[in-house]
């Protein structure tokens, strides 16, 4: 079998050092339960992963119509994995509709496994199929396994005299255990979560149970030709240490409440539920113990100004949303910078623009992030590559706010906040605390609020502290007592200290992820691209292209190197699953030919589609149809270039 | 029932050093005055004692107290001081905002406030009118006010900010006006609640609405159109000539003539501040032969937020360990032994 | 009485092409229904009907109804029907939104479109959750609902809809539940009160809050606890075993029993939709042993914002002419003669 | 007496070409009206004009106050004039808070017309002056006109019975007169302009014509030596026709009157007071009578929900505000862009972040207009260049938005929006009119909403039109029906053509406003500082550099010539009011190496600021310290040179 992780070439290579798997079925099957439970036992077998869960918009979808398929990706293997795959080996499709809507997915020669007990004459209506495709020749390029797995199911559970409805809730346990066999997983880690997951009621665990193991036998026994073999994936190469599966949304989660601990601050959460971001608010809202107050405001707009009338108030505030929210609170992200008050923002970017595509990812809110403010507004950006990496980026959002008492927007997406990987999992001992420092005391004979220490942050000062009494607010303040001044210098002298306090922000220097610090082209990416780009650029460089992959944390202010380390590459690419925002703020910072490939279908990129665009640079490399360096500007795909 | 210690200061001890910025004669000052001098009354403390405010004149006030002060942005001062209020429920929280402010772009901020009853006094200064941006007719403007956004007469129904606030669900209603003497005894008042205290201030902005209140504030001759509600005391005005009785055809109030001061046999009611019916007649009361009712209109407190929210906390957090280290390592875990290769 | 032609039409008419994303089983399919069999009743013309949302499942509602729809952005449809309405005062708009889309974020605008009277028609479906993000708990969530982001239990004081509605200064408050056969007739009251008509419509969410409504909605055994209020009718429920009466004491109503159908000596009150102080109380009439007020609770018009708009532009307009040419060269202007240069 | 609107190498000529005044005194001294009168006396005389109001952010501030200054400045001159001037070459000080403030402005060798009767014990400790200047030496460089004002004005009304209070609101009147007479005008227009504004209080129209004939009397009759007296100031030479002042909001009101008319729709504004914006809901507010609906919102996010909803209805939404109200209007704005309907957004800009400094002028929007939405969310931006040109750029606006169904976002500031200067009252039968099309009938077979034309703009189709009911909204639309469609290609597809929609607005080449089309260096502006900028390019000219002026009205899309324009010259120096917004727009859009000339103090650029800054790139030429082409990166003044 084939690896979806290696290019086209690769695949006659008989040991595969990777598998994508996609599990896709109505969204009542409960697919992504079967997808988290194949992710635990594929980490526990030491493989390394990457997952992408993509569920419909609707909560609970019309059963067997298109629009309420929900599916669930994985790539694992033996090497390190940093996407869920192009496009998958196995397709399980629990009903018609769920393989109509993936089955475009599959590679060529790809494995469908299908349940002919939903391939009903109504489910086939409801998909739009005329005929049965498992029937017809329609398939003929893949390696079709279909068995009717809903009766298969109802047999191995009917000792637990279940009605056939409650029954068929178990096919997705079933499909698991054949899923187990083929990769030779152990069952026991998902007996046990079933045990402890149905607790209270022993006869629903058990009959679970039983539905796995029959699958799991299913695979064992049956006489099967050609795809229905046991594949083996050995272990990954990992660090030893203790590792988990994390989503964005829980280690960003985790990250701030690692930053608040680190900042020796309880933190103050005010969120309010959008897509994709309400699942940090849910996470939160279960740390309380942590020192952490969450609070669902009314809005976006007073889930920020709770925010920052909690750190005004000496709590660390945090807020978050997506898209939307994000432009609600634009205002009183004002006001945190005029005020000079820490502060995270969280953005978990989904489609727009406006209620867009809710459920998709995308980049598209650099804009917004680095430039959307009413007046000369500076603020620092930092952007996650995936789910693991939010943990950090969350603890140095924390750090840049409370040590620069600013604002701080951290950017994820729809992608990283649901995606799972593993994560070793840190000691927090070994993260440098940056303990909050509060005034409690005039550094000299005046109270002086806005006066700056050397990194020009001016002090915290938190209301109860005998005799500090002092008035902030959102006009424009004297550069040291903070009283309201509108006289020209003053107002020139505080735009200049506010741009300069967040341009000398210390940031790390940019390191090259992969490749050589200069050569003939520099991909550039940010936030979620980082896996199809650093595969896409490995694959480039052992096909012989002088390539490199830098990605860039730090938005803004950017890596002081970054503008040197860009000029060493005879050309610079930056792909976007946005029209090209980052490329702005590089050519407008360095004055470097960045030249955007952008991808806006809400889907994350493919690593083919990134490697066929670094090929365009190189002669003679396969994928330059030109044979010679091409400049890239596309928007991938880009199905109107007949209608421009 | 905020300030945890009580302390002596006098009306010097609150009054900041920045030129005050109101118009000569704005029924500001009279408010601020009252409040400088309602605080030492109430044992504050200045370094506990916060105002917070949206925009507008009123907005202002936080620079002139000698206290804490967040000046933040329009209409969203409610979201601010629930923040702080969570962040430090020991502080003590003045809410300063008006009709504008509170009612056009901050009513939603506004009510939830009120609903979740966060312990703060919440001053809502009515003049009626934006003062800040120069006399544009305010949501709380009469029909027929001309503006320079409503140069023929304004002609939404205006809102009425106390009943918005009992709507709302508010468990304190206070009123009073600016030049009142009565004013700082509805501050105490609402001090002393413990929640959400809604105080509507009627102020006169004597340069884009000026005397619009005269009916019931005028400095002269207006006393008998106040009526000034007292827990337990029959509801009497016009020097307790007149008072206030259910009419039991129409199920509402009316005015009726008290007669060498026997208002039983009037059947004047006895104001109960904790009667939500007899609150909302008495917020909706007419103009027409219906004095102002004034004073402490309704007060009976329901448990706040921030108690439950630290309760819930504390409930959430019993028995468990803050262990970030443990947390780190909870849910589906392996362990990768070291045999395999060196640490990267 | 928007429409101004009757039209005929059947349910049909009203259905669209698209596929309804409801979970099966949800209560806005019984709403829906209930609307689309209301519309050809009141010879309602589709293409002269306007519905407008704003987000949440609820909100999904236009792409249903074969008429014009507007889809809009979380809690700010008030503001959009308030301009479409302005610009078209003959369209006939039915506003759609949730207790989060109305009541969360939208609160303000909800206010000010019934505080300005803005003939339409508002249909806010109260499931008390947020159904489109997953089930957090909404601020009309009874105290102590477990959800996402209150994993231990809410601890808000809940929103009181019609409550908020009324000191909002709604002319019109109806309520009923999804699949109350009643509701057709509450929407057509709505319809034909002239002025924003505010309607409270319990919506079982069954994914997330199922059957939170069973106290008084339950598809069996809970008639008893429904009070449908009509004009001039007594306000009697449980098969007119029990009546409404206002309790002398406390100013307050009161459950009195009613013996062989003598209401009147039970002392129970005849329902007047204009009186706004019995409907105060009827809003606010607790759980225990009151029952759930439906129906048409308040009905007062009062000119409406449009008409008043109208009104005004005409007003404004009376006998001017509308030359700009001329208006361009109003204020203070002079002339330069022809004769020193050629035009540039 | 020499003009502020020439170097002070040409201070020495005898014949200035235009004088600069400033009126300054306490905001119950009626400056405001003082200054506007004075402005149409200069029309009226033939001058060319521009003037700058700058009243305190205080209602009302106590008398007598620094912060309770008002000011109104005017330059005038016998040659075209495009700012308020630098430095005045007259200050009229009314007490002395008012000199206090402005004396700093005031040429070397300038006149000061003060009101001793003001200068009490009382005012000067308000303005915190220990001795009385009028008495000291303090004033010596200066040419000092003292004299009673007060006093002269009481008795000048003394005939009218009115109390010394009411007799004093009259000084003003007496300062114009006396003004007046300096520079030869006539008094009977003012005298008009009493006798209606008084109309119902004949007494006190009276009363004023008598302090302006005393002041006008004083200037004629007494003996005074040097500074006092009559300069001749010749008409410019002008194009023949009607004129008129206007200012900024006036100017937007109308155009937007002009520009609903020539798409022959009724035009709906949706508002919500907030300075400097405010002026143009006041002035449409009275137009009622041109199918003008004018709402005061409940807040900026209502008014532009209104204004949206009543384009959905058929009628020209347009909605204004200022930074913080512009910032709460973004989501909005984003679901205008979804849906694509027009509307007409305006800005007038003022001091930021936050609430700033809402009475000062600047233009750090820029950001916001072009990029500060989530998602992809491509708008046409325009700025206005001066209050006349602000009704041209509304029709522009109008114009844009109807034909490519989008909002628009115009850009005017705090500046614009205030000053006034002379205009030709244009025929609006000279502009072509751009009627709206709707839609009434489908075009095929079946209603397709979203089906472009050749422009890619959307059909319009109005509720209310029988058999054309449809449904539109926020979440991603189908190419052509306009149903939701999450489709990745529908949404890759949709982006692209939202963005090419956009992209492909027919604007006009750009043109060279002064200089050359190719040299040494291009100043580039845009919006309000077209004044300053053009006139010292014009002085730099003369002084023999090669230096264009390029002053940019469409800022997004840009010219599609202006790249190259750019590339002609081997410098681009960028003036703005911020701390270099447009600039970031020229360099991502043309890889030009754009430098940024920054000036945030809530003030215009003094023409010789920028006479400067252009000197720097001219070897030889007087400024350019380094004798060599210097770069231009800087902030002015830049006060924190040292600091950083
Ligand atoms: C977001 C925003 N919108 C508008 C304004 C302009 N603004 C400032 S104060 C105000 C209204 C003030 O009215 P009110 O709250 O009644 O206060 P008052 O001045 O009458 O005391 C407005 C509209 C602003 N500062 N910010
Ligand atoms: C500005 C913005 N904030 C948040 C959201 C996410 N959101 C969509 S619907 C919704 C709440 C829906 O609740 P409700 O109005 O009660 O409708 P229901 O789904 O229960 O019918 C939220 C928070 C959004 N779309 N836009
Ligand atoms: S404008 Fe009115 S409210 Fe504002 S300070 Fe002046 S008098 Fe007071
Ligand atoms: S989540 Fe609830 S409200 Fe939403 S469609 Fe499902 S059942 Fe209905
Ligand atoms: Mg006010
Ligand atoms: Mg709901």
């Amino acid at each position: 079998m084939a690896t979806a992780a290696t290019t086209p070439q690769d695949s006659a290579s008989s040991t595969p050092d990777a598998i994508v798997v996609r599990f896709a079925g109505d969204s009542g099957d409960g697919m992504q339960l079967t997808g988290g439970q194949f992710t635990l036992s594929t980490a526990l077998a030491g493989n390394d992963l990457a997952t992408f869960p993509d569920f419909p918009a609707e909560i609970r979808a019309p059963q067997g119509t298109l629009f309420g398929v929900s599916a669930f990706q994985i790539n694992f293997g033996s090497r390190q994995i940093n996407t869920a795959g192009d496009a998958p080996d196995v397709l399980v499709a629990m009903n018609p509709a769920a393989l109509k809507v993936n089955l475009a997915a599959l590679k060529p020669g790809g494995l469908i496994i299908a349940d002919t007990g939903a391939f009903t004459k109504r489910n086939l209506d409801k998909a739009h199929y005329e005929a049965n495709p498992l029937e017809d020749d329609s398939l003929a390029k893949y390696d079709v396994l279909a068995f009717d797995i809903s009766e298969k199911t109802i047999e191995a559970v009917k000792p637990f005299g279940l009605g056939n409805k409650d029954a068929l809730r178990s096919k997705n346990m079933w499909t698991l255990g054949l899923a187990l066999w083929m990769f030779g997983r152990s069952r026991q880690p998902i007996h046990d979560w079933l045990k402890a997951k149905f607790k209270s009621k022993p006869d629903i665990a058990d009959a679970n149970i039983a539905a796995l193991d029959a699958g799991h036998a299913f695979g064992e026994t049956a006489e099967l030709s050609g795809p229905m073999r046991q594949m083996e994936m050995p272990p990954v190469q990992s660090e030893p240490g203790l590792y988990r599966t994390i989503t964005g949304a829980e280690a960003v989660s985790l990250g701030l409440v690692a930053g608040a601990q680190l900042a020796e601050l309880p933190m103050f959460f005010g969120g309010y539920p959008i897509t994709p971001a309400s699942a940090i608010l849910h996470h939160l809202a279960r740390l309380k113990e942590y020192g952490v107050t969450t609070f669902q405001a009314e809005d976006e707009i007073a889930a920020i100004c709770a925010a920052i009338g909690a750190s005004y108030a000496g709590q660390l505030g945090v807020t978050s949303s997506s898209g939307p929210g994000i432009a609600l609170k634009t205002e009183a992200i004002g006001l945190g910078i005029m005020t000079e008050l820490p502060l995270v923002i969280v953005n978990s970017q989904r489609g727009g623009p406006s209620t867009g595509l809710p459920t998709k990812t995308e980049q598209s809110d650099l804009y917004q992030a680095v430039y959307g403010r009413n007046g000369d507004a500076p603020m620092p950006v930092i952007a996650a590559r995936s789910p693991s990496d939010a943990f950090e980026v969350a603890i140095e959002a924390c750090r840049i706010a409370t040590e620069y008492m600013t604002p701080v927007m951290l950017l994820t997406d729809g992608y990283i906040a649901n995606a799972a990987e593993p994560w070793k999992v840190p000691n927090p001992a070994d993260f440098t605390p940056f303990p909050a420092q509060f005034l409690t005391e005039p550094r000299g004979e005046q109270l002086l609020p806005y006066k700056r220490n050397e990194k020009g942050a001016r002090p915290w000062i938190k209301p109860g502290t005998p005799g500090m009494m002092h008035r902030i607010g959102g006009i424009e303040k004297h550069e040291e007592t903070g009283n309201i001044d509108y006289s020209p210098d003053n107002h020139q002298r505080m735009t200049d200290l506010r741009k300069a306090k967040v341009e000398n922000i210390a940031v790390p220097d940019q390191e090259v992820a992969l490749g050589e610090t200069s050569g003939t082209l520099a991909v550039v990416g940010w936030g979620s691209t980082y896996g199809p780009i650093h595969q896409a650029v490995r694959r480039s460089i052992a096909k012989g292209c002088s390539v490199s992959h830098i990605h860039v944390r730090h938005i803004w202010p950017l890596p002081k190197n970054l503008g040197e380390l860009l000029k060493a590459f005879d050309h610079v690419l930056v792909p976007e699953m946005n029209t090209g925002q980052f490329k702005t703020v590089l050519r407008d910072q360095f004055l470097v030919d960045a030249q955007p490939l952008t991808k806006t279908s809400g889907q994350p990129f493919q690593i083919a589609e990134l490697e066929a665009a670094i090929a365009k640079y190189f002669d003679g490399i396969e994928g330059n149809e030109g044979g010679e360096v091409a400049v890239n500007n596309q928007q991938l795909p880009s199905p109107l270039a007949e209608n421009d | 029932m905020n300030a945890p210690v009580t302390i002596e200061t006098t009306l010097k001890d609150w009054e900041t050093d920045q030129e005050v910025r109101w118009c000569p004669g704005c029924g500001d000052y009279a408010i601020l005055k009252a409040v400088q001098r309602t605080l030492p009354q109430l044992g504050a403390d200045p370094a506990n004692t916060v105002f917070i405010s949206g925009i507008g004149c009123s907005s202002r006030f936080p620079y002139y107290i000698e206290s804490y002060g967040f000046h933040t942005i329009h209409g969203r001062a409610p979201a601010f001081a629930t923040g702080a209020k969570l962040a430090n429920p020991d502080l003590d929280i003045w809410l300063v905002t008006g009709d504008g402010d509170g009612l056009s772009i901050g009513g939603n901020h506004l009510m939830h406030v009120l609903r979740r009853n966060v312990n703060m006094q919440i001053m809502l200064f009515n003049n009626e009118i934006y003062g800040l941006t120069k006399g544009q007719a305010s949501p709380t403007s009469r029909e027929g006010t001309k503006s320079p956004s409503t140069p023929i007469g304004s002609y939404d129904h205006p809102a009425r900010p106390a009943a918005f606030a009992l709507g709302s669900g508010a468990r304190f209603i206070g009123r009073g006006f600016d030049v009142s003497k009565h004013l700082p005894d509805v501050l105490k008042a609402a001090h002393a609640h413990k929640g959400a205290a809604f105080i509507e201030i009627f102020q006169n902005c004597i340069v884009y609405n000026k005397d619009v209140f005269d009916d019931f504030a005028a400095p002269k001759g207006a006393e008998d159109r106040q009526l000034w509600l007292e827990n337990g005391k029959p509801m009497l005005f016009a020097k307790d000539t007149n008072g206030l009785a259910l009419n039991r055809e129409t199920l509402g109030l009316e005015v009726v003539d008290v007669v060498d001061g026997d208002w039983e046999s009037a059947g004047v009611i006895v104001h109960d501040v904790t009667n939500r019916s007899v609150a909302h007649m008495l917020i909706e009361m007419p103009f027409g032969p219906f004095p102002m009712a004034l004073g402490v209109l309704y007060d009976d407190p329901r448990p706040t937020f921030e108690d439950a929210v630290t309760e819930e906390r504390e409930r959430a957090s019993a028995g468990k360990e803050a262990n970030l280290a443990k947390l780190l390592g909870t849910g589906q875990t392996w362990t990768v032994s070291g045999t395999a290769q060196d640490p990267v």
